[in-house]
């Protein structure tokens, strides 16, 4: 499942919500991404998205994770508006009846997103606003 | 018609998040229309000017500087995607 | 933090406590393993451990992976005692500025916890009970 | 007086969880200790005959065949883990 929302999620529910009626399951990986306070060098985080698009690539991205391995289930939650110091952004989750699959997934998740899902981030601070430079 | 859309440092220069246009007639491919857009003015020029530096999505998927725009409903150009 | 517990514990819960007062954090990572369904081979699960040398295992295991990875914080919670499936066994977490860090640490913790810590499992079914063998 | 400890089926094989005995003289490894319990009658002869799949611990640290039982408090034995 994958969804994009301005709200925040609550991880526990969202795990909850995944493992629901499902049998098998032995393993449960999740990647929670936040923002990070440097310092004080970023007061606020703005996540900036193209509605449609970014849907379609994270159903990609979840549907090559499937294609991948054997997983019971699997989770992208996407925030995007204006975010603060310590506030949740991303969680992806994989259930598989194995450990190994679960952890796999679960950062082929978060790596794939970022290098493929049409968000962009701009920081804010004491300096002004920047947006962030893609990881080369 | 096409629909073309602007995100992130991208709109920020271009001053404009989307419109709609009727693309100019020899224009086939993203780097075609990217070197069109360059001479509408010098917003555009600034915009796309580290052409390098900018990707595009034809109909909502990646596409690259040889992609074809021929039928394209909507084109989107931006940075590097910085999410996740 | 290491904790041994017959009590279920909530995946969410444990991760605010985590996070709770640090910062620099900007990637979280649980593992949570459960008891596999097995097609109804399997009606329960006992865990049996060995207090004292328990904690004393986790507590090597968390303090190794704080050696090994960069990390703002980490957490083991083991159950023992009856379970069913579909019920949480163990719940890792690893809390990081960077991903990486957080995603190989939780492994770890998961990987050396079933190599090093005294827990052994009884599967109970309908053909009686057997100890779990390890893994070669 | 040592402690010794039977866990999972190294347990359920000797019958007992625990016993506070003086080792005999003699007795310096956990190999010599478990050659000694060897011959403590048939349910610890049982529970001892596949001695490879029996791990031990010397006061609550994994310990091998060679490890010195000589001044230890506590020495367990039990199957190899299987949490997690």
């Amino acid at each position: 499942m994958i969804r994009v929302q301005r709200d925040d999620f609550d991880i526990g529910k969202e795990i909850d919500a995944l493992r629901k009626g499902r049998t098998g399951i032995g393993a449960i990986v999740t990647f929670t991404g936040t923002v990070r306070d440097a310092h004080g060098e970023v007061t606020a985080m703005t996540l900036e998205h193209y509605p449609g698009m970014t849907e379609k690539e994270l159903a990609r991205v979840e549907a090559e994770a499937h294609a991948r391995w054997p997983l019971q289930a699997t989770l992208i939650v996407h925030r995007v508006g204006r975010l603060e110091p310590g506030d949740n952004i991303v969680l992806t989750a994989a259930a598989s009846a194995h450990r190994e699959a679960a952890f796999e997934a679960a950062r082929f998740l978060i790596d794939y997103l970022k290098t493929s899902a049409p968000f962009w981030k701009r920081e804010s601070g004491p300096a002004g606003d920047k947006w962030v430079e893609a990881a080369p | 018609m096409t629909r073309l859309l602007y995100f992130a440092w991208v709109k920020d220069k271009t001053g404009i998040a989307s419109e709609d246009i009727e693309l100019p007639g020899g224009i086939s491919t993203v780097a075609d229309l990217i070197g069109w857009l360059k001479t509408r003015g010098p917003e555009f020029t600034h915009a796309f000017e580290q052409d390098g530096a900018i990707r595009a999505a034809v109909d909502q998927t990646h596409a690259r500087l040889d992609t074809s725009v021929a039928d394209a409903k909507e084109i989107a150009f931006f940075p590097p995607v910085t999410g996740g």
